[in-house]
């Protein structure tokens, strides 16, 4: 079989087997529904518990301030909107970054456009930072929630996260940060870093696709996005997703099994990926904060070639790679987050993100760094935005 | 997502480089919207286009569709040539997903831009290329 | 093995073998993110792709009307309040059922209580239709949206859904309905029967739980409830449920081969069960009406008893049965629907669920008629109030 | 959901039945919200429960919360009997789901009840029964 090697865990990860497997159960023999009183439906509702508990632990909160979604993007749009359709009373502002994942972005975006609220945007730096003294300016006294991200999914800079909760704290407005990339790769205290809301989503670390979570501290009002039966303590409609509910417990669980040693072991890779990649090939730049970043993340921008190009021609020799986010590829335009870091669109356009894991190997590495030079040569060769810089420079 | 056609004229284009002395050059695009496609001709004095190179800053689609755009017309008379239309690059190509058709407009007019630029160096005259404008801001974004 | 018949179908049904399978790929080996461009992501966005077509072709719809969601408790509120922000312009005025699922229910009432939506609850008669005249006499100039469910859940009473439809397209407001309990279980032809929003959920039809899907007719407007990424045609967030997905495209393909001689098994089942109840327990009542239902749904009331203690007792014997609605057990309250039939609190407590499926056989149903006269006997003498009409008969 | 002690004594319930000629009857609840309990009392010539029976309309834990009440009071005196309380009552059966705790309340309400009458018959009084009032509507719903 062809090589294949795959350096796109930001986009999606590959389910564990473990997490498989404490999943089947919940599919073929125990499918009752939790809510109901037969057998079927307690050995289900036992499993959630169990799910719940082990996240809740994860993140040092109480597993009833924990409720289950069907994703990343479902506990972004509930947080946001549901906290400001409960306390429009106290205000109709809130600050957000430019380089929030679109499921942030467009939700507030919604509430600006179509239910009356206002927003700030805040700008980042060359490294994708905002500032908190941009943060605290924003502040109105209509401001009654910041939604920043924990970690950025396509340069993964990492935000100061406790201290944007203590503004938050001091201001008495409400904290949601975006933890899709975080949550599983950090580690994570709610009470410590001062969050009020908390978003994850399970298929970032190995667990299933369609399951997230989002965390509330007791205390905040939310409407809710998905009206209906008394599950999630009638917070969260829908007959539970068990077996997906009982593969994000497990995959969380393991996720956070010597996280620290992980973090390492990642890191690691990523920095001779970035280091080799910088070294080998000119005209390339690191995008995103040095040290400040996911452990598993890699963007870099090739100068004179376009992204697509780069990731056909990196999957013919059997590697799986991201040209800014997966969520927005199709589109023409360049990624908003690289444009908010001062990139130009050529510039944006040519980039790439390289996210490893759990089954990458140093050889992966290695591979990817012989592969890519001449991969890269050869569309320069093609581009005539290269063949002018050759010419000035000849 | 791409056709056969498309992975193949993307992984083995015909025609890229440059020609040194061409008698015709034409540049469209943008690097703002991620695609440039440059051609160089070499025109013979009957008109046939008896050489072709492309360079192109551009998705596997802008790759594909210059390689088989330059292919279409080598050989063949400047009037032909002004008569492959970006549905013809499609076509040959075996169809584009249409967030990418795109591209096979930029082809098209990439051949426009060089074969006006050989008209005007030649004070020739073609009523295909009537209302052409090499510098127009090709509107491909929607 | 002690005895473990499953009859509660329409709570939720057991994951066949080949949905499983299905979706096992997609967990395993074809992990990648529909976005992707590399192989990985080529490869599930086909499969996507592929249920699509199969779940569109099944209610005679296109597959680019057809959106995914996390199941049918998110597609009834998605419906309800994505039209409901959207075509504000035109009216605020919303026309359901007293008998809806919570999901549609609560959705309304949220409209209601916060975004100066008004609505009119229809009426019920005893078998739990509703009146055709009452809805025209409901239609004011404001309306905007009629949403009656087309099976009810509890007592399995079937809407005229095509007379619904055409009330609802002479006065030109839309008309969706929750399709949930009759998905893969009736032939559903959208064009046929005026629907221009069905909500469908996979998990009544052996398929994964947490997955759904809304049909929405070409030139409905609605209002995403989850903004975000561009999946779904930008209409539903979210990085899709691939395995999710495929195995709902599995259990839909399945329903519908030989739909009609399934029903016709199922209905014989049924009709056993109803006939053998009634004939052998005195003091019994049918719930819903006797033919317009559906082919699965049983539901007795059994004076003098309540139901919970009847589920427990049931429970210990192995049959797995159901009081009202699964999602609402746990509050004291009888169920909404029943009371709407006009049963007092007394015999809507006593109510039972049967609700049988692909894996009942016929012994099943025995053995049930066997079991169940002993245990409402047990349970009436145990009962002051059967003493008392006992002392009033003798 | 319930334990093992609630299971078994809605299994094999003790003291079911009534008492033609009881000296004390007590019923609560109401058929509104899904429970009726009635018990009837034995009691001798030194106030001692020397027998109990009880009829309940309601879920498992209605059940089996009258079966160890009456177990609790069985041969005990009024006095006794009148402190036996809810609290009690979820104790002896290792704990009860929050939603059903009002059905201890109740099985504490029936005892309470059926002495009342036993005391209006035969002209006693309780200070534990001051301000019990057996009509009352039990405000169990929240
Ligand atoms: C009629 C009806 N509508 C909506 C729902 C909600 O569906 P889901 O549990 O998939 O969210 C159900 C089932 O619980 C139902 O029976
Ligand atoms: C930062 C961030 N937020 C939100 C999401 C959305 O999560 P999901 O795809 O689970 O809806 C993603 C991933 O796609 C993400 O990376």
């Amino acid at each position: 079989m062809k090589k294949r090697i795959y350096m796109d865990y930001s986009a999606t990860t590959p389910v564990k087997k473990e997490v498989i497997d404490a999943m089947m159960n919940y599919m073929e023999t125990e499918y009752g529904n939790p809510s109901s009183i037969h057998s079927y439906g307690r050995n289900t509702k036992n499993a959630v518990d169990e799910a719940r508990d082990i996240i809740a632990k994860s993140i040092n909160a109480k597993s009833r301030d924990l409720y289950f979604t069907a994703g990343g993007s479902e506990s972004d749009n509930w947080a946001i909107k549901g906290y400001a359709f409960a306390n429009r009373n106290k205000g109709n502002h809130i600050i957000t970054t430019k380089i929030e994942h679109h499921a942030v972005l467009h939700a507030v975006e919604y509430l600006e456009k179509e239910h009356g609220f206002t927003a700030t945007y805040l700008d980042v730096d060359k490294d994708g930072l905002i500032s908190l003294e941009d943060l605290k300016n924003a502040m109105t006294d209509e401001t009654i929630l910041i939604t920043v991200m924990y970690a950025n999914n396509e340069i993964g800079t990492i935000q100061p996260i406790r201290e944007i909760g203590a503004v938050a704290k001091e201001h008495k407005v409400a904290f949601h940060t975006d933890g899709v990339q975080a949550y599983g790769h950090q580690i994570i205290d709610v009470d410590e870093l001062n969050i009020d809301m908390l978003s994850m989503s399970a298929h970032k670390l190995h667990g299933p696709k369609g399951m997230g979570a989002l965390y509330v501290r007791p205390g905040i009002k939310l409407h809710n996005l998905i009206h209906g039966g008394a599950q999630e303590r009638k917070k969260r409609a829908g007959t539970e997703n068990v077996p997906g509910i009982v593969g994000f417990g497990k995959a969380a669980a393991l996720a956070h099994e010597n996280l620290e040693e992980k973090i390492a072991r990642t890191t690691a890779l990523r920095d001779r990926l970035i280091d080799g990649i910088l070294e080998k090939i000119p005209y390339t730049l690191l995008n995103g904060h040095r040290t400040k970043r996911l452990p598993n993340n890699t963007n870099i921008s090739f100068r004179f070639i376009e992204g697509e190009s780069l990731l056909l021609s990196l999957d013919m020799v059997g590697i799986a790679a991201s040209s800014g986010s997966a969520c927005t590829s199709g589109s023409l335009d360049p990624s908003h987050v690289l444009l908010s870091l001062g990139l130009s669109h050529e510039v944006a356009h040519g980039s790439l993100r390289l996210t490893v894991g759990a089954f990458n190997t140093e050889e992966d590495i290695e591979y990817l760094l012989q592969e890519l030079p001449p991969i890269v040569e050869r569309l320069r060769q093609m581009s005539p935005l290269y063949e002018e810089i050759k010419g000035g420079n000849a | 997502m791409y056709t056969e056609i498309v992975m193949e004229h993307f992984t083995n284009p015909r025609n890229v480089g440059e020609i040194k002395d061409a008698d015709g050059i034409g540049q469209v695009g943008n690097p703002k919207c991620g695609d440039i496609m440059k051609m160089y001709f070499k025109i013979d004095e009957n008109e046939v286009i008896t050489d072709v190179k492309f360079k192109t800053f551009g998705c596997g689609s802008a790759i594909a569709s210059s390689s088989i755009a330059t292919e279409l017309i080598k050989g063949k008379t400047v009037k032909e040539a002004l008569n492959v239309s970006n549905k013809k690059v499609v076509e040959e190509l075996g169809g584009l997903p249409s967030a990418k058709i795109h591209c096979s407009v930029l082809a098209e007019q990439a051949i426009k831009s060089a074969i006006f630029d050989y008209a005007q160096k030649n004070n020739k005259h073609y009523e295909e290329l009537e209302g052409f404008d090499p510098d127009a801001e090709e509107d491909h974004h929607h």
